[in-house]
C-alpha cells in the first residue's frame, strides 16, 4: 500500500510501482476514505486499509511533519515493511520512531531518506527508477540514492543483474542498516554477489564489515565515499567523545579489507572487482 | 544550526541553567563598558568552533584598559576560517573545580546519549580517550527521558555524589533541549563549581536540527539571521543550497550527498583539489543550478567547476538546458565540465557540446579533463564575476 | 478535587478547548448583569454532582426577567444534597449536534481511557448500554500520550471523521488535563458543534487527584477553598479526615477503608444506617480520634456512635484513652460503643470500662449494641453539641 | 533489601523485618552509601545494591513523591519482587509506572498502598504485624489493610495457620491483582485453603472468581466489604460508560457463588466455612 497516495509524490511514483508490477492494494489519505485513486482503493487509516486489504508493506509518501507518525501508524497497523521515502525528518522525530518500534519487532523499517527497493522486473517500494536495473544475481545496497543508480546502470551496462537493489538512507538514525540488510541477502537463493556503498560517518559499514568477516556466500566488493571529504567544522566534544576513531573512510575500508572483501577506490573499479 | 556561546547561554539560561552574567560587545568601547558593569571579566570570542582559547580567542581582562586591549585583539581575529564579528564579555568565574556535561545523537545506537565527567575542561577528549571510565554515560528513552534513578546513577557513576542535586537539576534542563528545541549536541564544558560552591555554566555549546526548523521559528528568528563565518556558505545558506567550502580551486556540484562526495575524490586522484560541496538534490532544477553556480564563481580560488550528474527521475536534456542558460546569464568564462548520465543522457550531451561545454564520457574521466583544464586557467579579471552582495555583513544581537 | 463546571471550563479554556464566555452569578441581580453582558442565556445550578439538568437546575433566559427569576429559583435550591451556591450565566448556543468526549482511569486496565462518542447530551450513559460500539476508545500510552494516528483512528471510528482536525485539536488538549493537572476525569458532554460550525464545550467536568495536590499548588489555591454542599463533609475536610456523610444514625469511625465498610456493613445487618464513613487510617492519633468524634456529632441525626480499631501495629491500650480524653473533652453525651482489637486489647478494654465506654467483644456484637443504644436513645439537646463554624460558609470565586 | 532504610518508617520495619528472621542484605539511601544501619550495607542506588549483595526483592518506604521513581529503580535494577509500603501515590504515576513494569517483565510489583507479605516464621517485606499470624495452610489475600490482620487474628485464634499472607493494596491502580496472587498459591504446595478478602470498586475480584471458576485445588472462601456503602457521589458517565453493572458487592459477590466459591457475610462467617 501507499501511504499519502493522491499527494504529488505519492500518486506519480505509484503509477511507476504499478508499471513495474507491483501490487499495489491500497492507499491512504484522512478525508478521502471510501475514494478510488489510480485505480487503487482510498482509506481514512492504515488500520482500516489493513484490515480491508491485508496490505503488509507501505511506502511513504508524506512530507516531514507527518512522517513519523506515518511510520508508527503503519507499525501499530502490523506492516511488516515500511518503506519511508521522505526527506528531511527531524532526527529527534527519528530516534522516537525508533525506540516505538520496538514494540513491534515484526516491523521492518527502510529509510527515512531512501530510494526504496526493487526486484527488478517483479516489483518495487520507493523510487529507483526501473530502467537502471536488470534481473540478476547481484544484490546491492547503500546509503545514496544517485550512486546507487550510478552503480545500478553501471552493472546493467556490463551485463551483470540485480536480484534486489536496497537503499538504506542517507539520514544519521535509519531503519534497517547495511548488517540487516546483508543478513537478508544471505538468506536470498537469488543472491550471489553483494555490491556494499557506503560513506562516511557512522560505523554501519565497520558493523557490515565484521559480519561478513565471520564468513559468508556472497562475493562482495565494498566502495566508501567521502575518502577526500574533510572532517566536519565540529564544535563540542560529545561526537568525538562517542565515536572516537570510527567513521572516516579510511577506518571503513579497514574493517572491509580485514574482513576480506574487495574495495574499490572509485565506482568504475566495482564492475571489474565483482567479476 | 550551530549556535554561538551568548545565544546558547541565553537559550541554556530560558531552560532554567545559570549561567554568570554577560554583556556582547562589537566594539572595544563596548567591551569597556561590559568591564565597568560587571567588573573583571572573560572577553571571549564569538565563533561556532571550537578550540578558541587555545588560538587565543579568550582572554582575561581585570581592568577596563585590558578589556579594550582584548576586544581589540580577538574581534576581526581569524579562528579556524571564521573571522571573529564581536566578542562576549563575561563576569570571571572563581573556579573550584570543572565539569563536563553535554549530550549528543549517537548514531550507531539510534538514541540520544548524556555524557557526565569530573575531569571537564579543555582536556576532555583526551580523558575520553585515556580514561573512557571517567565519563559516565546514559542513553534516556526519548519518550519519557532521563528518570530521577538514572540521574542518580549517572551523577554516582561519575564520582560526582556530594552534587547529585544540583547535577540532576541541571542535567534535567539541559535535555529539555531535545524534546523543546530539537537539539544534536549540547554541551557544557566546563560546568564550573565556583569557590562559592555555585554550580554554573562556564562555556556552552548547542546546535539545533535544521530538519525542525518548522517547529522552532522563534529560534529560527532569533539565531537564524546570524551570520557565520565563511562568506560562501552564508551566501549559500540564503539561496537555501548544501554547500561547504573547502580550500582548492575546483568547483564541485552533483546531486546527492554520496554521488557529491564521490566526485571530490576523484578530482582529488586526478591530482586537483575541491573548493566545494554542493548538493543539488534530485531535481536538479535549473534555478538551483543557477543558483549553485552563481555561489561557486563567488569564489576568486575557483579556476574551473565540474558538474556531475546522475539523472534517475530528472532528464539530460533539461539538466543540459538549465545548465547553459545558468552559464550564459552569469556570463561564466570558466572551465566548466559536466558528466551527466542516466535519462536522455544522449540528448543532453548534444546540447552541453552545441554550447561549448565540455561533457565527460564518464565521472572519472570528467574529473580528470577539469583539473587539466583548470590547471591551464589563467585568473579571471575580477569583473567577469558575480558579486558578494554589497552591504556589509553584519552580526545582529537580539537586544 | 471535583471542580464546579465553570471552574473546569476555566481550566479547560488554559488548556485551549474553546468554550462560551460566562459570567458567576451569586445573586438574581448579578444573573441580570450576566443577561445585560451577553444577551440570550443559560443560568445553571453550580454542584459537583451529575443530573442537575434534570434537577431543573439549568434554565434558559431569554429576557433580563427570565434570568433574574431562573437564578432565584436556582440559588438555594438541593440538587442530590447540594445546596446549590451560585449559578453560571452562560451565552446560549446554536446547537447543530452534540458529541460526548471524556477520559478517565480504567481500573481494570490500569490505564487511562479517552472515549468519544457522535451520540452525545445526557442519554449518553444509555447509548453506552444500548449500542457500546458507537463509543470509540482509545488506550493512550501514559508517557507518549495519544498519537496522532490514533486521535485519526478514533474520530474516524466515532463516525466523526468530517471533524477529524477540530476533534483531534480537542481531544489533544483536553488529555492535557492528565500530566500537567493529575486529572482523573474530564468529560466535556455535550460538545457543541454550533450551526456555525463552531466546535465548544457546552458543559465540563473535571476531577483532579488529591494525591498529587503537592504538584498543583495553584489548582488548589484557586480552586481547593470552594466549599461543597455537605456541611459535615465540608468540615471534616477542613480537619483533613477522610469522611463521607450517608443518612442513617449511627456514627461510625474505623481505621482502614476496608475494616470501616465491612463495619458499615454490620450495623446494617443489626439494623440499623450508618449516618457516616469515617477511616482514620492507621496510627489513630489522639488528636485524630477527636477531630473525627467532632465532626460526627455535628450532625443532629446521630444517636450514636460506633468505633471499630483494629491495632496492627497500634496500641490498644493507647487508642483508648485517647478516645476517652475525646469524648471528655467533646462532653459527649452520645452512646459509644468501641470495638478493640489486636495489640493490648486487654488493656484498652479494661481503661473503656473505667471510664463508662461499652467495649464490644467482637465487630458483629459491637454492631448490635450500638443499634440497640440508638434505638434507645431520646434527643440530646442542641447544647450538647460541638456547633458548626459561626462564619456562614461562602463560595470564593477567583476573578 | 529495604529503599528508605534509614527514614523512620523504614528503620522500624526494617528491624521487625529482621526480627522474623528475614535476611535483609541491603538499603539505599542516596547520599548514604558506604554507611551501615542497623547493620545493613547502604548503598546510593538500587543497582549498586544489587550488583553488591545481589538482593532480588525489595521493600520500599519512601514518600509519595518519590515512590514511583524507586519502583521503576528497582524493576530497572533487576529487582524481581517489589513491594511499595507507601500510601497517596498519584493514580497517573501509578499509570506510567505500570506501563514502564512492561519493559520488565520478571520484575512483580506487589502494591503501592499495601501492607505487604508475610509467611509466618519465616520472612516479611512490610508491615504485617508478625503476633497476628501463626504458619498453617491457608492462603490469604486481601485489598484492605486491617481487614486483613482482622482476618488473620481470628484463623490464628481458631488454629487455622497461614501459608502466606499477600496484601494487594487498595489504590485503584496496583501491582499484582488478586488472580496473579491466587496463582501463586495454587502453585504453593504449602497451601491448602484460600481467603479472598475484597471490596466494592473495580473488577479483580470477578476477574479472580473467573480464575477460580476453572477449577481450584484450594478450599476457599470470599468475603467482600462495602455491601451497604452508597454508590459514591458521581459526577460525569466515562466512569459509568466503562464500568457498567461491575464493581458492587453484589455483583462481586454473586461472581464467587457462581464459581463455586463460599462467600462469608460477615468476617465472623470466614472461619467457619473455612473450615
Amino acid at each position: 500500500m501507499v501511504q499519502g497516495i493522491t499527494g504529488r509524490e505519492g500518486s506519480f511514483h505509484t503509477e511507476q510501482m504499478q508499471a513495474l508490477g507491483t501490487n499495489v492494494v491500497a492507499g491512504t489519505s484522512p478525508g478521502k476514505g471510501g475514494t478510488t485513486h489510480l485505480g487503487v482503493p482510498v482509506f481514512n487509516t492504515v488500520a482500516d486499509a489493513v484490515m480491508a486489504t491485508g496490505a503488509n508493506a507501505s511506502g511513504i509518501f508524506v512530507p516531514p511533519p507527518f512522517a513519523p507518525d506515518a511510520i508508527m501508524e503503519a507499525a501499530a497497523a502490523g506492516i511488516s515493511l515500511i518503506v519511508c521515502i521522505t526527506e528531511g525528518i527531524p532526527i529527534q522525530d527519528m530516534i522516537r520512531v525508533k525506540d516505538f518500534l520496538r514494540g513491534y519487532p515484526s516491523a521492518r523499517l527502510l529509510g527515512a531518506n531512501c530510494p526504496g527497493l526493487i526486484t527488478p522486473g517483479v516489483a518495487k517500494i520507493g523510487i529507483i527508477p526501473q530502467r537502471i536495473t536488470m534481473s540478476g544475481p547481484v544484490g546491492l545496497v547503500s546509503r545514496s540514492g544517485t550512486l546507487t543508480y550510478e552503480v545500478g546502470s553501471a552493472l546493467s551496462a556490463s551485463g551483470l543483474g540485480q536480484s534486489t537493489i536496497v537503499g538504506i538512507g542517507g539520514d544519521p538514525v535509519l531503519g534497517l542498516t547495511f548488517r540487516d540488510v546483508i543478513e537478508l541477502f544471505e538468506r536470498d537463493r537469488a543472491t550471489t554477489h553483494l555490491v556494499v556503498i557506503g560513506e562516511i560517518g557512522g560505523s554501519d559499514e565497520e558493523h557490515a564489515a565484521e559480519l561478513l568477516g565471520r564468513g559468508s556466500r556472497l562475493k562482495t566488493v565494498a566502495f566508501i565515499s567521502g575518502r577526500t571529504a574533510p572532517e566536519g567544522k565540529r564544535m563540542g566534544h560529545a561526537g568525538a567523545i562517542i565515536s572516537g576513531n570510527r567513521g572516516t573512510a579510511k577506518s571503513k575500508e579497514e574493517a572491509f579489507r580485514q574482513a576480506g572483501v574487495a574495495v574499490a577506490e572509485t565506482t568504475d573499479e566495482i564492475v571489474g572487482l565483482l567479476r | 544550526m550551530k549556535l554561538l556561546e551568548y545565544q546558547a547561554k541565553e537559550v541554556l539560561s530560558s531552560l532554567g541553567i545559570p549561567i554568570p552574567p554577560g554583556v556582547v560587545a562589537r566594539t572595544p568601547a563596548e567591551a569597556v563598558a561590559g568591564f565597568e558593569k560587571l567588573g573583571p571579566v572573560a572577553v571571549k570570542a564569538q565563533v561556532p568552533v571550537g578550540g578558541r582559547g587555545k588560538a587565543g580567542g579568550i582572554k582575561l581582562a581585570k581592568t577596563a584598559d585590558e578589556a579594550r586591549k582584548a576586544a581589540e585583539q580577538i574581534i576581526g581575529m581569524d579562528i579556524k576560517g571564521f573571522k571573529v564579528p564581536l566578542v562576549y564579555c563575561e563576569a570571571a568565574l572563581e573556579i573550584e573545580r570543572e565539569i563536563y556535561v553535554g549530550f549528543t545523537v549517537d548514531r550507531d545506537a539510534r538514541a540520544n546519549i548524556l555524557l557526565l565527567s569530573a575531569k571537564g575542561g579543555i582536556d576532555i577528549e583526551q580523558v575520553a580517550e585515556e580514561s573512557p571510565e571517567s565519563i559516565a554515560r546514559l542513553y534516556p528513552n526519548p519518550w519519557r527521558g532521563p528518570m530521577d534513578f538514572e540521574l542518580t546513577q549517572l551523577v554516582y557513576d561519575a564520582g560526582l555524589g556530594e552534587l547529585a542535586r544540583p547535577l540532576s537539576a541541571i542535567i534535567e534542563n539541559l535535555y529539555r533541549a531535545i524534546p523543546e528545541l530539537d537539539a544534536l549536541t549540547a554541551e557544557i564544558n566546563p560546568l564550573v563549581v565556583t569557590k562559592k560552591g555555585e554550580v554554573i555554566a562556564g562555556d556552552a555549546k548547542l546546535e539545533v536540527d535544521e530538519n525542525a526548523a518548522w517547529r522552532h521559528k522563534d529560534l529560527e528568528e532569533r539565531y537564524g539571521g546570524v551570520v557565520e563565518g565563511d562568506p560562501y556558505e552564508v551566501e549559500a545558506k540564503k539561496r537555501g543550497l548544501t554547500y561547504v567550502s573547502l580550500d582548492g580551486e575546483i568547483g564541485i556540484i552533483g546531486n546527492g550527498a554520496g554521488l557529491c562526495m564521490s566526485t571530490l575524490d576523484l578530482v582529488q586522484r586526478a591530482g586537483g583539489r575541491a573548493a566545494n560541496f554542493c548538493d543539488i538534490g534530485g531535481g536538479a532544477k535549473a534555478e538551483v543550478v543557477e543558483n549553485a553556480l552563481a555561489v561557486i564563481l563567488m569564489n576568486p580560488r575557483v579556476k574551473g567547476v565540474l558538474m556531475n550528474v546522475f539523472g534517475g527521475i530528472t532528464r539530460g536534456d533539461e539538466v543540459a538546458k538549465g545548465l547553459v542558460h545558468a552559464r550564459d546569464n552569469l556570463k561564466m568564462k570558466l572551465p566548466l565540465v559536466v558528466r551527466l548520465s542516466g535519462t536522455r543522457e544522449e540528448e543532453g550531451r548534444k546540447i552541453l557540446k552545441q554550447n561549448g561545454i565540455e561533457p565527460g564520457a564518464n565521472a572519472w574521466e570528467a574529473a580528470q579533463k577539469i583539473v587539466e583544464l583548470a590547471t591551464m586557467e589563467t585568473p579571471t579579471p575580477a569583473a567577469a564575476r558575480p558579486d558578494l552582495p554589497a552591504e556589509e555583513v553584519t552580526l545582529e544581537h537580539p537586544s
